[in-house]
């Protein structure tokens, strides 16, 4: 199955890709929510891609059906974790916009 | 009734007793004194009953449990612990007298307890004096020492509780940290620790260390006194007349020198004990407690610590006679043992009646009283001759053996050291028989008083007849002692 | 590859103990401890454990986090400096750590075959287990029948935590007023205010238990059995908790079912061996329950596995609540 | 198979299974007489299999009938039947003295947690002392300290936590070093049970890992057993604890671990390590000189009375430990002898001093001056208890010694330092017990601090028991003699 | 491979230290139950390590299968119960963590050692 092997491993690179600026943005953004933005970008479209590059190379099978599953619980569950970090952010008082690079952890 | 059972009727007369006193309690104080002297009669009836079949070699024998094998609670008569336990049953009677005497005269506190521990500690005395092995032999010892702790402490005041701890810490340091160790090892040498004509260590151990376990023995069995774990007698002094003269005479120094002269002889063995000279110290220790004591007696003002170093000396003569280890000189530390009983006893009865009616403790007090107290002072003054050895009275015949003794042995130490020491107790007991007799008295006014109570006065005329008696009747003794001597091989 | 990825998460794996020993931030060390637990789980996957993977992810990366949050909410967040250099705790451990380094120089290297560890007892269970017990899943075998006893022990011992947090805590400070929990509402609670979470939760709700109650079930067949899917159920409903505050879960599951379900399941465990011994066998011989042993091996474990789903579901909850509950009174 | 042949797993059951359900019985009483009831029973099991042994050797139970090494096995042998009479008789005797006690330390709505608990508690022990699989001790030793930390988290006074802390800690890392060494074990020979442990560890050709190993489960037990330098945990935990709970670890938790660490070290590795004995005997020699004199020392300074006898716990292990490094039947028939009668004595005194407990708050030395004349029973069993601690003759403490002190000779030039350890230890003991029999016989009352009267006649009676017990095991110690000498023998029986 | 075996032994090593070195020398009462957390984990890894076999699977069979291998199913089945008393241990520790707070109002060991100083 050549085909399908090329497609999930661009699948893989680009989603991989994905994660990794996912990963330098959460790093290097200048605060809070756009380093939230740029981690979110890892668990949705960074985290599909994946899923369904090994759901290629699982083939049509139980295991590929298991994926979906997770996927589908994935897609529910990180954009609801993030929010919920934003949210709390906000309920706590931080002011989106400016650039605080004094807290410690961030 | 056989006489295995005789023994274990020794051991538990006085044990019922105590319970029957204890019951009689505060309440009936004439009952309670009632039943202490039933049981002390009881208890003497039945221990000289038993003298006869032990003159007639007779050996009765009874083991009661074995714990671990080889090692048991048993009892066996042999002649000394019949003398010694014919005395201390005797000596009981007397000093039950004595006690309500004296008691009731200074109306003490807590008498029921008194009494109680009493008897209590004349079981312990039996239990020593039967013991069939070293094992049964000290557990009696302890309890001799637990139970005649609350006799010493009976004031109850400050000081008396200092010199209480000083008593029960010396006994039973010495014992569990000396006493108790020498036993065990002497189970592991021998495997048994049961008392053995002619001793069971000899050819299990040799060289310097019979020297060691000896000195753990000797200095182990806090009881005879041996400077220098000597000093809970003085200690002791802060006790009511009638305890000291129980610890004196009746019991507890007393089962010290027996459980040493026991050791010597049924564990090391008379001629195995010195082959090597590795336990010569042994004679020098007791020759020299002997003087020191007599010197330190020199020095006391107060009556019972004169008395009380007088005894340490004199015990030291029952060691001393043993570590002469000639027949003759056996005989004389038995008989010693007596003779010095009835002496020491004596005076001790004395010194309480005089402190009974006048309070008097200091023997500058002292100073004409015989016109008041005649037939106390008449006493004290025999008691006194027979601590020098002064005929008639009975440590003449004891001192009169261990010189023999010493002279068939011709050991020229021991032979000094009688002389001195005679010479001593002369120079400290001569002045106060002076002084009570001849000098002119003087008593504050008001502090006029007459002869002591009347049991009192019994009790120490008694001893004192029996300490003159002695010096005509002793053959009996005599002939037990020289038992033990027959049975060393 | 693989080899280089193990290599990898280890690597991590140390990474993360250093950062959770030196952060002052309380919150930070717990964060890190259940990212920690979840490399650990992966790393036993590697290993081909899959059940351990599985139980250290619900019950470690899953439970602890929460208890510990629970304690930190009751405690202090940060950590007070402490002045006194601490050299000697350095040594003992610098001695204990070249003792156990010098230790694995004879050690069998990774992955032999022919180490004794794998010649010995293991091929007889993977051998029998087909035999006698006919169950798939060896782990469970030997969990569920073979080291039975075991497993009974270890159920008894997150009883005993269970009744230790609820000795401890279970009581009001101030005697007098009844415990905390069935009662007395939290004054606010902790998500019930951000719609989002709540409605998403009260969607995968249903599932999570669901997929609990498979994990407890195909445990047999699969990785899996009771103290996962017991894990599992109780994860979800501290979930539930957590959105919808503790009346709401309490009107679902009592406290004192809570209780009930952790003696309860412990003592069913217990009354499956003394069935075995009434019915002739030893202690905890399922054999002898039915006149078929492989069949009554396969319904011992069942229900061995049940008890085992219910008493450590039950615990966990006690402890999670009382815990919990101890913020409000 | 009949019940009889039940009897090892029953022993460990019966309390196990009726743990959970105490925990639903109200009022408090019927939770009190369920525990005491299955404890009871529990030591009856005991006295039975112990009737079994001596008559017809070791007893095994294979769990699930499953051959031996594939399933876990049950051994009883004569030294287990010794601790289990420890155990269960200590629970017992401590649930039916200290109703009273108990429901002055712990409150009503928590009583069927705490019964539960120890029930828990007892049946860890008793897993402990029948198992005959590595891992499995492992399991049953959580059991018994997790329950055990909460008996002691249970006291009063708030200084129990931290002290109740500290012993979790360290018990927890002694249960991981046990486990730690238990795998090294594991992955050298490829068996967890014990008697198959034992016949294959000879074939083990490489060396360092079982000597890890054996390191590992020597201190991790040490660490459990609380000798003397891993001792730190035990003073506080038995001061703090409630009374009752305190007479029941006191007597034997320590002594379970003992019995683990001694089972591992002569029939395990003995088996496999070169002269593994010297190795024993080197290490344990000296520390249990230090364990006898240093905490003799800090009791004869201490003024709390409970922390005073833990102080002594403490250096009667070191007296067990230095009978085990004796590495001779005598000493270690010494060494066990000296648990059980240790158990007693101290069950004895701890008993006393919940008595006295009833009506002081504060067990300090100078708080109970004069209380002799309010109490005179209690302190009667506390003098006999403490001549059993002294071990004058007549007690069980005797028998120990006398064993002790022979086992010592046999060594020589070494036994004389030897036997003077113990004798200087035994007349701190004097010092320490005398200073409070004299406190109390002798010492003025402090003002508003007398006793109402004597403690509850319950407590009072297992109190006396318990003091007959001491000295009926001094004269006929035939028992636990002839039990710990075929247990020292059988230990013994790998070192031709 | 070799190295890589003993990568495995000594990652176990280094973790135990780090969790005992946090036992031992933490004084936040918190800080000491992570760390004994790590501890524990650490000895899980050590016994996992040791069911490995090369080229082996999960202990589950698949019935038709044949000439599987598969690691060593004792390991994870000690180590399932190990983990469940892993964390009743760590629940109890917290519970009595919670009380010294409210009894003591400190988390911190040397405070409250301070603390008992002063009473006693």
């Amino acid at each position: 199955m050549d085909f399908f092997d090329i497609i999930s491993w661009i699948l893989f690179t680009t989603g991989g890709a994905f994660v990794f600026i996912g990963g330098l943005g959460a790093l290097r953004l200048p605060n809070f929510y756009t380093r939230l933005h740029a981690a979110s970008l890892t668990d949705s479209i960074g985290t599909i891609l994946i899923m369904t590059a090994i759901m290629f190379q699982a083939g049509w099978s139980l295991a590929a059906i298991k994926l979906i599953t997770i996927l589908g619980f994935l897609m529910l569950t990180s954009p609801t974790a993030t929010y919920a970090l934003a949210n709390a952010a906000l309920l706590s008082g931080m002011k989106p916009g400016k650039p605080e690079y004094d807290k410690e952890g961030y | 009734m056989s006489n295995e059972l005789l023994i274990v009727q020794a051991i538990a007369i006085p044990l019922l007793g105590a319970v029957g006193i204890v019951l009689a309690g505060r309440q009936h104080p004439n009952l309670r004194e009632a039943v202490t002297l039933i049981t002390a009669v009881g208890l003497a009836g039945l221990v000289w009953s038993l003298v006869p079949e032990i003159l007639a070699g007779g050996r009765p024998f009874i083991r009661l449990i074995e714990f671990i094998p080889g090692l048991a609670i048993e009892f066996r008569v042999e002649p000394l612990g019949m003398l010694f336990a014919a005395l201390a049953s005797l000596l009981w009677v007397v000093n039950s007298i004595y006690s309500i005497g004296y008691m009731r005269g200074n109306n003490e506190q807590n008498q029921t307890r008194f009494y109680a521990f009493f008897a209590v500690a004349l079981a312990a005395t039996m239990g020593v004096a039967f013991a069939g092995n070293l094992l049964t032999l000290f557990i009696f010892y302890e309890i001799l020492t637990l139970s005649t702790y609350p006799l010493v402490v009976h004031k109850g005041d400050a000081r008396t509780v200092a010199s209480a701890r000083v008593y029960l810490g010396v006994l039973l340091a010495t014992s569990i940290g000396m006493f108790l160790p020498a036993i065990i090892w002497t189970y592991h040498l021998a495997g048994t620790v049961d008392f053995v004509p002619g001793g069971i260590l000899d050819g299990r151990v040799a060289g310097p260390v019979v020297g060691l376990l000896l000195a753990l023995f000797v200095f182990g069995i806090g009881k005879a006194a041996v400077m220098p774990v000597h000093k809970w007698l003085p200690a002791a002094m802060v006790a009511p007349t009638p305890v000291s003269a129980l610890l004196h005479a009746v019991a507890v120094v007393k089962a010290g020198v027996f459980t040493i002269i026991k050791v010597v002889v049924y564990i090391f063995g008379i001629e195995f004990v010195f082959t090597d000279g590795s336990s010569g110290w042994f004679f020098f220790v007791a020759a020299f407690t002997i003087i020191a004591a007599s010197l330190v007696a020199l020095q006391q003002q107060n009556l019972k610590r004169l008395l009380a170093y007088s005894t340490i000396s004199q015990l030291s003569y029952v060691v001393m006679a043993v570590a002469i280890l000639k027949p003759l000189a056996e005989i004389g530390a038995a008989i010693h043992m007596v003779t010095h009983a009835f002496g020491k006893i004596t005076l001790f009865f004395a010194a309480g009646a005089i402190y009974t009616v006048s309070k008097k403790t200091e023997i500058n007090q002292l100073r004409g009283i015989g016109r008041k107290m005649p037939w106390t002072m008449t006493a004290f003054t025999i008691g006194a001759l027979s601590m020098i050895g002064v005929p008639p009275t009975g440590s003449f015949i004891s001192k009169w053996y261990i010189l023999a003794g010493a002279i068939e042995a011709d050991n020229h130490v021991a032979i000094a050291t009688v002389v001195v020491s005679t010479a001593l107790n002369a120079a400290y007991f001569l002045p106060i028989i002076y002084l009570v007799w001849f000098q002119k008295e003087e008593t504050p006014p008001g502090m006029d008083h007459g002869e002591a109570p009347f049991a009192a006065v019994l009790a120490l005329t008694i001893t004192a007849g029996l300490s003159l008696l002695f010096f005509f009747f002793h053959q009996p003794v005599v002939e037990l002692a020289a038992q033990l001597v027959r049975e060393m091989p | 590859m693989v080899n280089l990825f193990a290599m990898f998460l280890l690597t991590l794996l140390i990474i993360t103990a250093v950062a959770i020993v030196r952060t002052k931030d309380l919150f930070v060390a717990v964060m890190l401890t259940g990212i920690f637990s979840l490399l650990m789980s992966a790393n036993f996957f590697i290993l081909d454990a899959a059940d351990v993977a599985l139980t250290e992810a619900a019950i470690g990366a899953g439970i602890t986090t929460v208890l510990l949050l629970g304690a930190l909410a009751l405690t202090a967040e940060r950590e007070r400096p402490v002045s006194a250099p601490r050299w000697l705790p350095l040594v003992v451990v610098a001695i204990t750590a070249v003792v156990m380094i010098y230790a694995t120089f004879d050690k069998p290297r990774l992955g032999d075959p022919l180490a004794p560890v794998h010649q010995h007892v293991a091929p007889w269970y993977l051998e029998m287990t087909p035999v006698l017990i006919g169950i798939p899943n060896v782990v469970t075998a030997i969990l569920g029948s073979f080291r039975g006893y075991d497993t009974l022990g270890e159920l008894i011992v997150i009883f005993t935590a269970c009744i230790g947090v609820l000795f401890l805590l279970g009581v009001p400070r101030g005697e007098g007023h009844q415990p905390p929990g069935n009662g007395a509402a939290p004054p606010d609670v902790a998500l019930s205010h951000h719609l989002i979470p709540r409605v998403v939760g009260r969607l995968i709700f249903p599932f999570i238990v669901l997929f609990g109650l498979y994990v407890q079930f195909h445990g047999e067949f699969g990785p899996g059995g009771g103290f996962q899917g017991g894990a599992i159920i109780a994860a979800g409903i501290v979930l539930y908790t957590l959105l919808e505050g503790e009346n709401s879960s309490f009107s679902a599951v009592p406290r004192w079912t809570l209780v009930a379900m952790a003696a309860g399941g412990a003592i069913l465990y217990g009354a499956v061996g003394i069935a075995g011994m009434v019915m002739g066998g030893n202690f905890l011989n399922y054999s002898v329950l039915s006149n078929d042993p492989v069949l009554g091996q396969q319904m011992g474990i069942l229900i061995i596995e049940a008890g085992v789903g219910i008493t450590v579901c039950g615990a966990l909850l006690t402890i999670f609540h009382v815990i919990n509950a101890r913020e409000h009174c | 198979m009949s019940l009889a042949g039940h009897l090892p797993i029953l022993q460990v059951v019966v309390p196990l299974l009726i743990a959970p359900l105490v925990v639903f019985l109200r009022p408090r009483g019927l939770a009190w007489a369920a525990a005491a009831t299955a404890s009871l029973l529990a030591f009856l099991i005991a006295v039975t299999l112990t009737g079994q042994i001596l008559r017809s050797g070791p007893v095994t139970y294979m769990l699930g009938s499953w051959p031996v090494p594939y399933g876990i096995e049950l051994h009883v042998s004569p030294f287990s039947a010794l601790i289990l009479l420890i155990v269960t008789g200590a629970s017992t005797v401590a649930l039916f003295a200290g109703r009273r006690s108990i429901n002055m330390e712990v409150n009503n709505d928590r009583q069927p947690l705490f019964y539960s608990a120890w029930l828990l508690a007892l049946s860890g022990m008793a897993g402990i002392t029948v198992a005959g699989d590595a891992f499995n001790i492992f399991v049953f030793m959580e059991i018994a300290s997790l329950s055990g930390y909460m008996l002691i988290a249970a006291g009063p006074d708030r200084r129990a936590l931290p002290a109740v802390f500290k012993y979790l800690l360290m018990g927890t890392i002694g249960a991981t070093f046990y486990l730690i060494g238990v795998g090294l074990i594991y992955m050298m020979t490829g068996t967890l049970n014990l008697a198959d442990m034992e016949a294959r560890i000879h074939g083990v050709g490489e060396l360092k890992p079982i000597l890890v190993a054996a390191g590992f489960i020597t201190v991790g037990l040490a660490l459990k057993a609380a000798v003397f330098p891993l001792h730190v945990w035990l003073p506080n935990s038995y001061t703090y604890a409630p009374h009752m709970v305190t007479v029941f670890l006191a007597a034997c938790s320590t002594k379970v671990s003992i019995f683990v660490l001694l089972r591992f070290d002569f029939l395990v590795f003995q088996q496999n390590l070169v002269a593994h004995d010297i190795q024993f005997a080197t290490v344990f020699i000296p520390l249990a000189i230090l364990a006898i004199l240093i905490p003799s020392v800090s009791a004869m300074f201490e003024s709390n009375l409970k922390r005073l006898l833990a102080y002594s716990s403490v250096a009667q292990i070191g007296y067990i430990m230095l009978g085990a490094a004796l590495v001779s039947v005598t000493g270690l028939t010494a060494g066990i002898v000296t648990m059980f009668n240790h158990a007693l004595a101290k069950g004895a005194l701890f008993l006393a001093v919940a008595c006295l407990g009833t009506h002081f708050l504060q067990l300090r030395i100078e708080n109970i001056r004069g209380a002799a004349r309010h109490m005179p029973w209690t302190m009667a069993a506390f003098v006999l208890a403490g001549l059993s601690l002294i071990g004058v003759p007549g007690t069980a403490g005797f028998i120990s010694k006398w064993y002790l002190i022979l086992a010592a000779l046999q060594e020589g030039s070494l036994g004389i330092v030897l036997v003077a350890v113990v004798l200087i230890s035994s007349l701190m003991a004097v010092v320490y017990i005398w200073r409070v029999v004299e406190a109390a016989y002798f010492g003025i009352e402090k003002e508003g601090l007398q006793p109402a009267g004597e403690a509850p006649l319950a407590l009072l009676a297992v109190t006396w028991i318990t003091v007959l017990a001491n000295l009926y095991f001094g004269f006929f110690p035939s028992l636990p003699l002839t039990l710990s000498t075929e247990a020292a023998t059988a230990l013994l029986e790998h070192l031709r | 491979m070799e190295l890589f075996g003993l990568y495995h032994y000594w990652t176990f090593a280094v973790l135990l230290m780090i969790g005992f070195y946090a036992v031992i020398a933490k004084s936040n009462l918190v800080k000491k139950l992570i760390g004994l957390y790590i501890f524990q984990s650490a000895v899980f890894l050590l016994y996992i390590t040791m069911d490995k076999v090369d080229g082996g699977t999960a202990p589950i069979i698949q019935d038709g299968v044949t000439g599987q291998v598969f690691s060593n199913p004792i390991p994870q089945v000690l180590i399932l119960t190990a983990i469940v008393v892993g964390i009743s241990t760590t629940a109890l520790g917290l519970a009595i963590v919670i009380r010294i707070k409210e009894a003591y109002g400190t988390i911190e060991e040397h405070e409250v050692r301070e603390m008992d100083h002063r009473v006693a």
